[in-house]
């Protein structure tokens, strides 16, 4: 609560930069700093469901993904996880999983038609569905964070930094213009040219 | 193949073609780069009309294609719907795109970068017609606006400097916001998509209290920057005015509406939608008039027309906002949509034509004022223009612009009026019509003969001074828009049934009927003529009321009212405040 | 003070603060919002994100996989950022080359008199900084740190599924790594990597391959940007591995293209390089 | 100890802007993005804290270093 109460602070200073400062370089600053603000916020409050960074290290998800780029494709993950698929339904594991709602059993067999089934995962639903229980076992002990904050954000920081560079390049060639970073004067000058 | 694989060429085929530009002016050698720069403007303005035919039969039948892009899981993946919504939105702006990028060759900046970016501005508008994930409209949206700004200064002025850098900053700051919307709906529902985001916020007590509120006022206000709006329209005007010509025409004509159609998806899904859409539609009505008195009090003539685009994208707004309150599943909203997107693919033919041929005019005369400028059609004639296509293709603009019959203004804004009779919307806009003819009497004295009194004319005092021919290319673009204007007059009551049918498959209306849309307005009856005739004798009136002691103070005080650059965020701030106000209290 | 100017101080600051308590009005709910954050999509990627995807590296999985085209788009906005920051400076030398081309030489526009940008206006030329901003000690460390941090670079590009870094950082790195061999290279024998003109056709091909990776998946797989080459058979990793690498290739010839035109603005000396491409 | 963080960058983000040397203030910028790295690698996330370092306190500290130094630093008076 109070760290939000901190970004948000940061967020109004940054705000108050860019429309009562006068000079367009600390404008641009303001804009990195509302920018920074969301994107804490973002990541701060996507971190409070885990407690590991969002890269499978340990259990079958890395046997998988190391044998997968190995050249082994996905069909080495259906492999690893098909000795399990025998013994447990999807049907049985949905109420196991506790956490995971049937909308992750749909969300299963949707899968079926994406890049999975290209991959030669076709037909394994079971198979999944399995290996999600088997991480999902561990979840008491071990969960990662929201991964899809991250992403975005990663989006959102390239972006920002975009706008800084392309802002930056337009400061410069105002300040060239006008001989001044005060934005009043700016105006000044370049409306009231005879 | 099937239209789902290859639908994403709309998006994909310009930004080839942008590729292509950029080879070309990496790998510049002479000959090959103009080459290799046409043949990516072919790619990027050519080849997606092939994706639209191939699109049109499925679109017809009231069909959509949507999925998820690359066909990756739908927990995480996006979210795109192609329907009768986007491939009008992609028709608006592949038209005027084209024939702007033509005029291009013959003025302003231009080589492969110039392409380049103008490509990948056409690919961002597209982008953001189709996607149905509110990251990925952030994303589009940045596209677009990082592309506006740079097109914006590159016409190399200082003022069109500061013009993009106040855009830069208040429509970055306001994408800022976005993003903390977003964040609140993610929060909220776990999803980025709007179907997901709608039923998650269904599914909540309360539509999501206070949060859901705020973060639907955020996004929506974040949005109508772009599409400026009454109280958050401060940026347009000076970027259009300063911008080159060929981009004034891209920025009015498309840039500003395809936002405004790409929130009317999430409106018309989210809860209390309907409501920020109805506010949208009032202030709309109220720009139309606002700006209209502001654009007849204008010198510059670029800038004249700069505030009628803010005026005429008011008319857009209100049919639009009007027709979101009601949704367009009923037979009145779907009417008063299609109105306002008739209007508004019609003011892109003709505010483009009015931009092309206003811009021929003054770059061949070289004055800008409209109160200095005249006899520019003779201007022209020296200038090597033997028939005086610049002089037609502007007055067909200007009629069209003022709702002369049979242009295409007067067909969109009989059916955009049409819907909201009756209401106080329909006064304001009214009221708006008599100052666009009042102050198109204004800018067409640029062609009028010069007075024998008057000297202060900068050709006739130097008529030994070389002219440079004007650039066939814009001849061909200002012909081809000229004939759209008046192609799409004629022809207004078919297209009209067309934009119906095609927002009959627009989200939430699948399955329900249309029957009531038979009685289509009529174009031609006494009563739309008689109301044409009013405006006429209406706008003379004004014109002339504009011309005395008593006016001309008034407009003086008007033009020059104090502009800064924090305004711009007083009233963004402002706008966020009302429309969450609004939303929370109503 | 006077009563006077206390009040027309309070009247220049009013806009400011109306418009803070305004958008603080506004955002404090937002910021303050408690209900638990979502899992749904948490645990999907926990569970079939590795399957699905082959990235270790959730985060690279979401960015490239399933969320590949917000990058693509991101990517578009760097370089169109780079090619107007470009273009914008270059200007500024009256040099045209590299921005626009602007042709209408000679067109009566009045305006174009104000387009000369430090003529018309009333500004004096701000002094540029010519002290030495290369010393030996610089040119010979950067010179040899340059090779290592391009290869850190290309560690953090090509290993972006496994560990943290990617495509974008790993570009960034590379950035700096070109930058440094610029400032560290001898006249006369620095590497081709540091021209201007390499550094642009290496980012308008990677631009041009990404482009084409999107494309391919429309034949080959089965829509746009689809794994298609889970589609001929390599692994499914190969396609976050692909656009990592060129993206890396993108961005990092992009910024370091930036970074150089920006080191020769402010030297001064060595200003042309950029221009007559 | 996030709480920590982010009281340093307030400080640091409101320094940046009330100093009169452009120059300081962009050096403490750069510092506001590498505090947020270290933030976001306590906050398990190693990637966005890479972005933020290579791009908050690489790049656009040399943009905005780039443009004061062909510039002003200070206001002149």
């Amino acid at each position: 609560m109070i760290e939000r109460i901190a970004l948000f602070v940061l967020f109004l200073l940054g705000f108050a930069v860019i429309v009562g400062h006068k000079n367009v370089v600390k404008k641009i600053f303001g804009l990195n700093i509302i920018n920074n603000a969301a994107v804490i916020l973002f990541v701060l409050e996507g971190a409070k469901v885990g407690n590991q960074a969002p890269i499978l290290t340990t259990g079958a998800a890395v046997a998988g993904a190391a044998a997968g780029s190995a050249g082994g494709s996905g069909g080495a993950v259906a492999g690893a996880v098909a000795q399990m698929s025998g013994e447990v339904t999807p049907v049985a594991l949905a109420p196991a999983a506790g956490t995971v709602d049937s909308a992750c059993a749909a969300i299963a067999e949707a899968s079926g038609a994406g890049p999975g089934a290209a991959a030669g995962l076709t037909g394994d639903l079971a198979g999944n569905v399995a290996e999600g229980a088997n991480s999902l076992a561990n979840l008491g002990a071990f969960s990662v964070v929201d991964p899809v904050p991250q992403a975005l954000m990663l989006t959102a920081i390239v972006i920002g930094v975009c706008i800084t560079a392309l802002a930056l390049a337009l400061a410069f060639r105002l300040y060239k213009a006008t001989g001044t970073f005060d934005i009043d004067e700016m105006y000044r000058r370049i409306h009231h040219e005879p | 193949m099937s239209p789902d694989r290859f639908i994403f060429g709309v998006v994909m085929l310009p930004l080839l073609g942008a590729a292509i530009a950029f080879i070309a002016k990496a790998f510049g050698r002479d000959r090959w780069t103009k080459g290799l720069e046409y043949l990516g403007a072919f790619v990027g303005l050519g080849l997606p009309w092939v994706v639209m035919v191939a699109t049109l039969p499925l679109v017809l039948e009231g069909g959509a294609l949507e999925g998820v892009v690359g066909l990756w899981n739908p927990a995480v993946g996006i979210f795109y719907r192609f329907d009768g919504l986007a491939w009008m939105v992609n028709l608006l702006g592949f038209s005027v795109a084209g024939a702007a990028w033509i005029y291009s060759l013959g003025s302003g900046p231009k080589g492969p970068a110039f392409t380049a970016v103008f490509l990948i501005q056409t690919s961002a508008l597209a982008a953001t017609s189709m996607t149905a994930d509110i990251f990925n409209l952030f994303v589009c949206l940045e596209v677009m606006g990082i592309a506006s700004y740079v097109l914006i200064a590159s016409s190399d002025k200082p003022g069109s400097f500061l013009a993009a850098f106040s855009y830069l900053m208040v429509s970055g700051t306001a994408m800022v916001f976005f993003l903390l919307g977003i964040y609140g709906f993610y929060r909220l529902t776990g999803y980025l998509s709007y179907q997901g985001i709608a039923t998650g916020l269904a599914s909540l007590p309360n539509f999501g209290g206070v949060t859901g509120i705020l973060s639907l006022a955020l996004i929506t206000a974040a949005v109508a920057i772009r599409v400026a709006i009454m109280p958050l329209y401060g940026w347009l005007p000076d970027s259009h005015a300063l911008a080159p010509h060929p981009v004034s025409a891209v920025l009015s004509g498309v840039l500003i509406k395809t936002p405004l159609f790409a929130l009317s998806r999430v409106l018309l899904l989210l809860p209390l939608g309907a409501q920020a859409g109805e506010l949208m539609g009032y202030a709309g009505a109220i720009t139309a008039l606002v700006a209209v008195v502001i654009a007849l009090a204008q010198k510059d003539s670029k800038r004249l027309l700069a505030y009628h685009t803010v005026s005429q994208i008011g008319y857009v707004v209100a049919a639009w906002g009007a027709a979101i309150a009601v949704g367009v599943h009923t037979s009145l909203g779907a009417l008063l949509m299609a109105g306002a997107f008739l209007h508004a693919l019609f003011h892109a033919l003709f505010k483009g034509l009015l931009f092309l041929s206003v811009g021929t005019a003054t770059d061949t005369a070289g004055e800008r004022n409209v109160y200095q400028l005249r006899g520019a059609g003779r201007i022209l004639g020296r200038a090597g223009e033997r028939f005086p296509v610049t002089t037609l293709t502007f007055f067909v603009a200007a009629l069209a612009i003022t709702a002369m019959p049979p242009m295409n203004g007067f067909a969109s804004k009989t059916f955009l009026t049409y819907g909201l009779k009756g209401t106080w919307q329909y006064s304001l806009l009214f009221a708006a019509s008599l100052g666009t003819m009042a102050s198109f009497i204004k800018l067409s004295r640029i062609f009028w003969p010069p007075k024998k009194s008057t000297l202060t004319e900068p050709v006739e005092t130097n008529p030994d001074k070389p002219m440079d021919p004007v650039h066939p290319a814009r001849k061909i673009a200002q012909g081809l828009l000229a004939l759209a204007c008046i192609g799409t007059g004629l022809g207004a009551p078919a297209l009209f049934a067309l934009t119906t049918e095609l927002f009959s498959s627009g989200p939430r209306a699948a399955g329900t009927t249309l029957g009531a849309l038979a009685r289509a307005p009529q174009l031609y009856s006494v009563d739309t003529l008689q109301t044409t005739l009013w405006i006429l004798i209406g706008g003379i009136m004004v014109f002339l009321g504009a011309g005395t002691p008593w006016g001309s103070g008034l407009l003086r005080v008007v033009r020059e009212r104090p502009r800064s650059f924090r305004g711009l965020f007083v009233s963004f701030s402002l706008g966020v405040a009302g429309l969450s106000a609004w939303l929370l209290f109503i | 003070m006077t009563p006077r100017r206390v009040f027309s101080a309070l009247w220049s600051i009013l806009p400011l603060v109306i418009s803070l308590v305004a958008v603080g009005a506004i955002l404090i709910p937002i910021f303050l919002e408690s209900t638990p954050w979502p899992v749904e999509a948490r645990n999907h990627l926990e569970d079939q994100g590795v399957a699905e995807s082959g990235a270790q590296n959730l985060v690279s999985a979401v960015y490239l996989g399933y969320r590949a085209f917000d990058t693509l788009g991101e990517t578009i906005v760097l370089l169109v950022a780079v090619s107007g920051t470009i273009g914008i400076i270059a200007r500024a030398k009256g040099a045209l080359a590299k921005g626009f081309d602007r042709e209408d030489k000679g067109s009566p526009v009045p305006a174009v008199a104000l387009a000369a940008g430090t003529t018309s206006l009333s500004a004096p030329p701000p002094r540029l900084r010519r002290a030495k901003t290369r010393t030996d000690l610089l040119e010979v460390v950067t010179g040899k740190l340059g090779p290592v941090v391009l290869v850190f670079g290309f560690y953090v590009m090509l290993y972006g599924h496994l560990s943290p870094g990617g495509g974008f950082q790993g570009g960034v790195v590379i950035a700096s790594g070109i930058v440094f061999l610029a400032l560290g290279g001898k006249e006369g024998a620095s590497t081709r990597l540091t021209e201007a003109g390499v550094l642009a056709r290496l980012e308008a091909m990677a631009f041009f391959f990404l482009v084409l990776a999107a494309f391919l998946g429309m034949f080959m797989g089965s829509g746009f940007f689809t794994n298609f080459l889970a589609g001929v058979g390599l692994p499914s990793v190969g396609f976050i591995i692909l656009l990592n690498i060129i993206i890396g290739l993108k961005v990092g010839a992009g910024i370091g293209f930036m970074g150089i035109a920006m080191l020769s603005r402010v030297e001064g000396a060595k200003g042309e390089e950029v221009n007559h491409d | 100890m996030i709480l920590l963080f982010l009281v340093v960058l307030i400080v640091l983000s409101a320094y940046s802007v009330f100093t009169r040397d452009l120059l300081h203030g962009v050096i403490a910028l750069s510092a506001v993005s590498l505090v947020s790295a270290l933030l976001f690698y306590i906050l398990q996330a190693p990637d966005v804290a890479i972005t933020e370092a290579a791009v908050g306190a690489g790049v656009s500290t040399v943009v905005f270093v780039w443009a004061i130094r062909s510039t002003e630093r200070k206001k002149r008076q």
